[in-house]
């Protein structure tokens, strides 16, 4: 096990025991939201950081989960446990719907179309009153229960460790994934496409199967935080949202597990922070940005590399490379 | 009949404000190599840079457009300064650029929340009244969005092709080293080019002001069309970007008339869908 | 069965106005080293890409491959049915390790699992040299010559019947290319026919059983190396020379 | 006497590859010189670094007793060195006419400009016979007339040729020579990089030999290697059998 992969597992032990040091329900429900974002950032990472998919279009899946449980729950009467599963499915296919022309474009191609499917999703949303609630959204949906016990009693405890539980299957999804053949694919196909193709890599089908697989923790979390919040809003694939994601993600640092849950932890709480300070609604946002700005010029790498190298693992510097060819 | 042309006509309008849009991001995308997510901010900006200036300094409509035109420009020297040119050399300059823009783009329009605040705002039109076009009525103001909108294409066109400093920047679009070699100051050229785009978006801005409500996200439908125009026409000329705008225009005109309101985005993304699969570098693409 | 492994027949790739590789035909004997010639621009690298598809084939023309017509093959199925390239550029995995670059192409092109790839990537490591200490560090730390190691290695992990080898010896020092000599030597023992393509003539003059010269992507001369330098046609695409 | 230029222990590279390991090498006032050796060794990013598009990490560049070392692009070509580089697409969309007007860019390009027009279609006439054609459209021959014809148009005090030959028929590359002679003629110093000895011969006075960064032989005309020797400068050891 890696050094990264045990910090990882102290992180959820931890994180295990802080509804008993937390008792209240706000802080419990920003760690509910944090462990969201958390999961939406990591798996973001996967197709844009291991895989070099220039995705903005992240956010579709996880507003696919959000809409998909809104309508099952409300207008299909679905029960909700039924219905976050049906995220991962319904997310599942708008990822290969995006994927099939993605898969052949490149570079600002696959940024225009990603960013365009996303923001087509939210005027569909709105033109579509009828099915979604258009900008006012769904609201009082129905909220988990495991028999009578209701999820919302004590203050949100069951929210809470089901949202615990998610982010860690998501991660260990993605450890596993990172770790197998395909993963180290993954990073091939970023960094030398021609090679990887001439070892017998699909390009075009790498580039599918990461979508999908990225979308389907994402659009699990889109399906739970609308039981959870009991309100769909379009608000969930907006500018807004999307770019808070996106600096959680770079943040924390491309190439990495860890980083993006370590950063979705650690700005929901600093947004929320700001929050509370007055007249500063909109200034964090300018403050989450410029920190955004910030990383990508001093630390590309995300915050990640930073820490790795004020830690360094042992692992040998470079070694000098002689003239080219 | 009259529908027919009353959508034309609808067409004809938007068409001008995407051709107005697109052709700004095209000109930073061939010189720079960049695709600038401000573009919509920066059209959202000019918009209220010349409300405040009409309106709230009481300076009159012209002097706001001005104003917006060149204060749009003179931001969009400093995002190019402070966001761009520092990632010129970077392995990943389109993806890291298209960050720092977004981010960039949340700067101004949360910034624009907190200075201009909520209340929905408008331009008095440029020149009142109405103008019979085909048999229908349209404003004064939109059939000079109509006119504008040609002449400054052309105007941008000309720019590019016959003036020495047009030529440099085309140049530099198409061979960096090339032109650096011949004594173009490669940065300056990349600061005018944004400079000049993102003058446009303020004029753009300042002229939508008199017909839509400006708000913060202003410019968010816009900059998607303009993206829809730019998937359909290729990046590469400013003649294929113009013609794919009002293509859209047009497209999307008959659509709200066939399909209506509801179903018109749904149409335009599966149309988006169908084209990349049928024409990944778009319909004019060539690349 | 039939003795010519690969097969190029009237093949051209044109772009753009430009004829990089113009009616090239030539056959490729199963077992052989074949050496691939000629001044720079002169169609090499390309002939490479459009046999393995890399990124697209032929313009037009025809490449048969153990019998079967694979121009118009995507490129990763053409590497799964034998045809292993190496590049110029890009010449590595730079986040990945030599074991993780093995596993990959070891599943991949080798349809291998992952106790057969370990295995494999040991065979394959010891037959190029590479030093079993630089298995676990990045590509990109390792030498120019390490990293040639192992694209070459990379390649061989499916056993391909052909490896095509781009310039293998660019930016490599002269006890390096003597490695390199006696590494390909011993590739091809094993059973691998070889494509060389090679600026540094010493090297292609001592290993390749034949040579091919192309110039303005038409072959100009083959038959036996060291006559064919000696060919005035040759020397002249080569150094230009006006004596004589 | 002061030399035109001169390039003492330059060391330059890109990002952590570094290409030239010191090199020095200089070119006396109405001089011309010859650069060659195997690809990759650093003649290109020699001219590169002369010209500015890559910054030397270590060294000094002297262009008639200014240094320049560290000049941006617009300034050294303002100064007059010219750099024609290698394999030269130029502006792709743009048409012959317009690339070379454009060319003439600098303060000091600018004078005369209209006669150097005139005589860069002398010199070249199959450009003035397309003077409407883009770029892109034309033959690898007719690209290294406007890559030439475009160095000409800045009104070089010394112009660098990189591989203005590369992949030309022996017909095109001789009547290039030609041109390149007639330049060289009008009072331009030179620094050509080229494959072929025998052609640099025929242009310049001295030749450097260029290997892994630095030069490792120089060469007059007076003692111009055979042609084994030539063979064997370039192929290494045995390259002839």
């Amino acid at each position: 096990m890696t050094r990264n992969n045990l910090l990882l597992l102290a992180l959820f032990v931890v994180l295990a025991f802080v509804p008993q040091i937390f008792t209240d329900g706000y802080v419990r429900h920003l760690f509910i939201i944090a462990f969201i974002y958390a999961i939406i950032a990591s798996n973001w990472n996967l197709s844009l950081g291991h895989c070099g998919i220039f995705n903005f279009g992240h956010m579709t899946f996880f507003g696919i989960g959000v809409y998909t449980a809104a309508i099952l729950t409300k207008t299909a009467g679905v029960n909700p446990w039924l219905a976050i599963p049906a995220c991962a499915v319904t997310a599942a296919i708008s990822a290969v719907i995006m994927a099939a022309p993605v898969a052949r474009l490149k570079g600002i191609y696959v940024v225009l179309v990603t960013f365009a499917v996303n923001q087509l999703m939210v005027q569909l949303v709105l033109s579509q009153a009828d099915l979604t609630g258009g900008a006012k959204g769904l609201v009082r949906l129905p909220f988990l229960t495991i028999g009578d016990y209701s999820f919302i009693r004590d203050y949100k405890l069951g929210y809470y460790y089901l949202a615990l539980i998610l982010l860690a299957l998501s991660t260990a999804f993605l450890i596993l994934v990172a770790g197998s053949p395909f993963g180290k694919s993954l990073k091939a196909v970023r960094d030398a496409e021609d090679y990887a193709t001439a070892r017998g890599i699909s390009v075009a089908r790498t580039r599918i199967s990461v979508l999908v697989l990225s979308a389907i923790f994402t659009g699990i979390a889109g399906g739970f935080y609308t039981v959870y919040l009991r309100v769909a809003s379009p608000e969930v694939f907006g500018f807004g949202t999307m770019s808070l994601v996106l600096s959680m993600v770079l943040i924390g640092g491309i190439n990495s597990v860890l980083g993006p849950v370590i950063a979705a932890l650690a700005l929901t709480f600093a947004s929320e922070a700001m929050a509370g300070i007055g007249g500063f609604e909109d200034a964090r946002y300018i403050v989450i940005a410029v920190a955004m700005i910030l990383v990508l010029r001093l630390a590309p790498g995300g915050l990640i590399q930073i820490l790795e190298r004020l830690a360094p693992t042992g692992q040998k510097p470079a070694t000098p490379t002689r003239s080219p060819a | 009949m009259d529908t027919l042309l009353a959508t034309l006509v609808s067409g004809l309008v938007l068409g001008s404000l995407y051709a107005l849009m697109a052709s700004g991001l095209s000109l930073v995308w061939t010189t720079l190599g960049v695709f600038n997510f401000t573009h919509g901010a920066l059209m959202m900006v000019g918009a209220f840079i010349a409300w405040t200036v009409s309106e709230a300094a009481g300076a009159g409509p012209v002097a706001g457009v001005v104003a917006g035109t060149l204060g749009a420009g003179l931001i969009g020297i400093v995002i190019e300064r402070l966001v761009i040119r520092p990632f010129y050399a970077s392995r990943n300059m389109l993806l890291v650029t298209a960050m720092t823009t977004l981010a960039v783009t949340i700067i101004l329009e949360r910034g624009a929340q907190m200075i201009w605040g909520p209340r929905l705002k408008q331009l008095p039109p440029l020149v009142d009244g109405e103008i019979r076009l085909f048999g229908n009525a349209i404003s004064a103001h939109e059939a000079l969005l109509l006119v504008a909108a040609p002449i400054i294409l052309i105007a941008l066109w000309r720019f590019t092709v016959s003036s020495k400093i047009g030529r440099s920047l085309r140049a530099v679009g198409q061979n960096q080293d090339s032109a650096a070699l011949i004594g173009v100051d490669v940065p300056t050229a990349f600061a005018l080019a944004f400079a000049i785009s993102a003058a446009l978006a303020g004029l753009t801005g300042a002229l939508l002001g008199s017909i839509r409500f400006i708000t913060p996200a202003m410019g968010s439908e816009p900059l998607t069309k303009a993206m829809i125009v730019v998937i359909f026409g290729g990046l590469g000329s400013l003649g294929s970007t113009a013609g794919a705008a009002y293509l859209i225009g047009f497209i999307e005109a008959f659509l709200v008339l066939w399909v209506g309101l509801y179903w018109t985005p749904f149409a335009l993304f599966l149309l988006m869908i169908l084209v990349l699969l049928l024409r990944p570098n778009g319909i004019f693409g060539k690349r | 069965m039939n003795d010519t492994i690969l097969e190029v027949v009237d093949a051209s790739k044109h772009f753009a106005g430009l004829k990089a590789v113009n009616g090239v035909s030539f056959g490729v004997t199963r077992g052989e080293i074949l050496g691939i010639a000629g001044p720079n621009g002169s169609g090499k690298s390309t002939l490479f890409n459009l046999i393995t598809g890399v990124p697209f084939g032929p313009t037009s023309g025809e490449i048969r491959f153990q019998g079967q017509r694979i121009d118009r093959w995507p490129a990763h199925r053409i590497a799964r049915a034998g045809l292993a390239r190496t590049f110029q550029k890009d010449a590595e995995f730079p986040d990945l390790t030599a074991d993780e670059t093995l596993l990959i192409c070891g599943t991949y092109n080798g349809q291998l699992g992952r106790v057969a790839a370990r295995t494999r990537s040991d065979e394959v490591l010891g037959l190029v040299g590479f030093a079993d200490t630089r298995r676990g560090i990045p590509s990109r730390n390792l030498s120019v010559y390490e990293k040639k190691q192992l694209m070459i290695a990379s390649g061989l992990m499916s056993r391909p019947a052909v490896l095509m080898l781009d310039e293998p010896a660019s930016g490599l020092t002269k006890p390096e290319i003597e490695n390199l000599d006696r590494l390909l030597v011993a590739v091809n023992a094993s059973g691998v026919t070889v494509l060389l393509i090679e600026h540094v003539l010493s090297l292609l003059l001592s290993i390749s059983q034949r040579l091919i010269v192309l110039n303005q992507g038409s072959v100009l001369a083959e038959g036996n190396p060291a006559e064919v330098v000696r060919n005035e046609a040759v020397i002249t695409a080569y150094l230009g020379g006006r004596k004589q | 006497m002061m030399p035109l230029l001169d390039v003492k222990d330059v060391q330059a590279g890109y990002g952590d590859m570094r290409v030239l390991h010191g090199l020095s090498l200089h070119i006396g006032p109405q001089e011309s010189i010859g650069l060659f050796g195997p690809n990759g060794h650093g003649k290109t990013t020699l001219l590169k670094t002369i010209s500015s598009l890559v910054r030397p990490t270590a060294g000094s560049i002297t262009f008639d007793g200014t240094d320049i070392t560290g000049r941006k692009p617009p300034a050294i070509v303002e100064a007059g060195l010219i750099h024609a580089p290698q394999g030269n697409t130029l502006f792709g969309n743009m048409r012959i006419a317009e690339t070379l007007e454009l060319a003439a860019f600098s303060k000091r390009a600018s004078n005369g400009a209209e006669k150097r027009l005139d005589e860069v279609y002398a010199l070249f006439p199959r450009l003035a016979e397309r003077k409407t054609q883009l770029a892109k459209t034309l033959s690898g021959g007719e690209r290294q007339m406007l890559s030439i014809g475009c160095a000409l148009m800045c009104a070089p005090r010394l112009l660098m040729l990189d591989e203005p030959t590369l992949g030309l028929s022996p017909r095109l590359k001789e009547e290039l020579g030609a041109a390149i002679g007639e330049i060289s003629k009008s009072g331009v110093p030179l620094i050509v990089v080229e494959q072929d000895i025998e052609f640099l011969l025929s242009l310049t006075d001295r030749l450097y030999l260029v290997e892994h960064g630095v030069v490792v032989r120089e060469i007059d005309r007076a003692s111009a290697p055979d042609h084994e020797e030539v063979m064997r400068l370039y192929f290494g050891e045995g390259g002839t059998h």
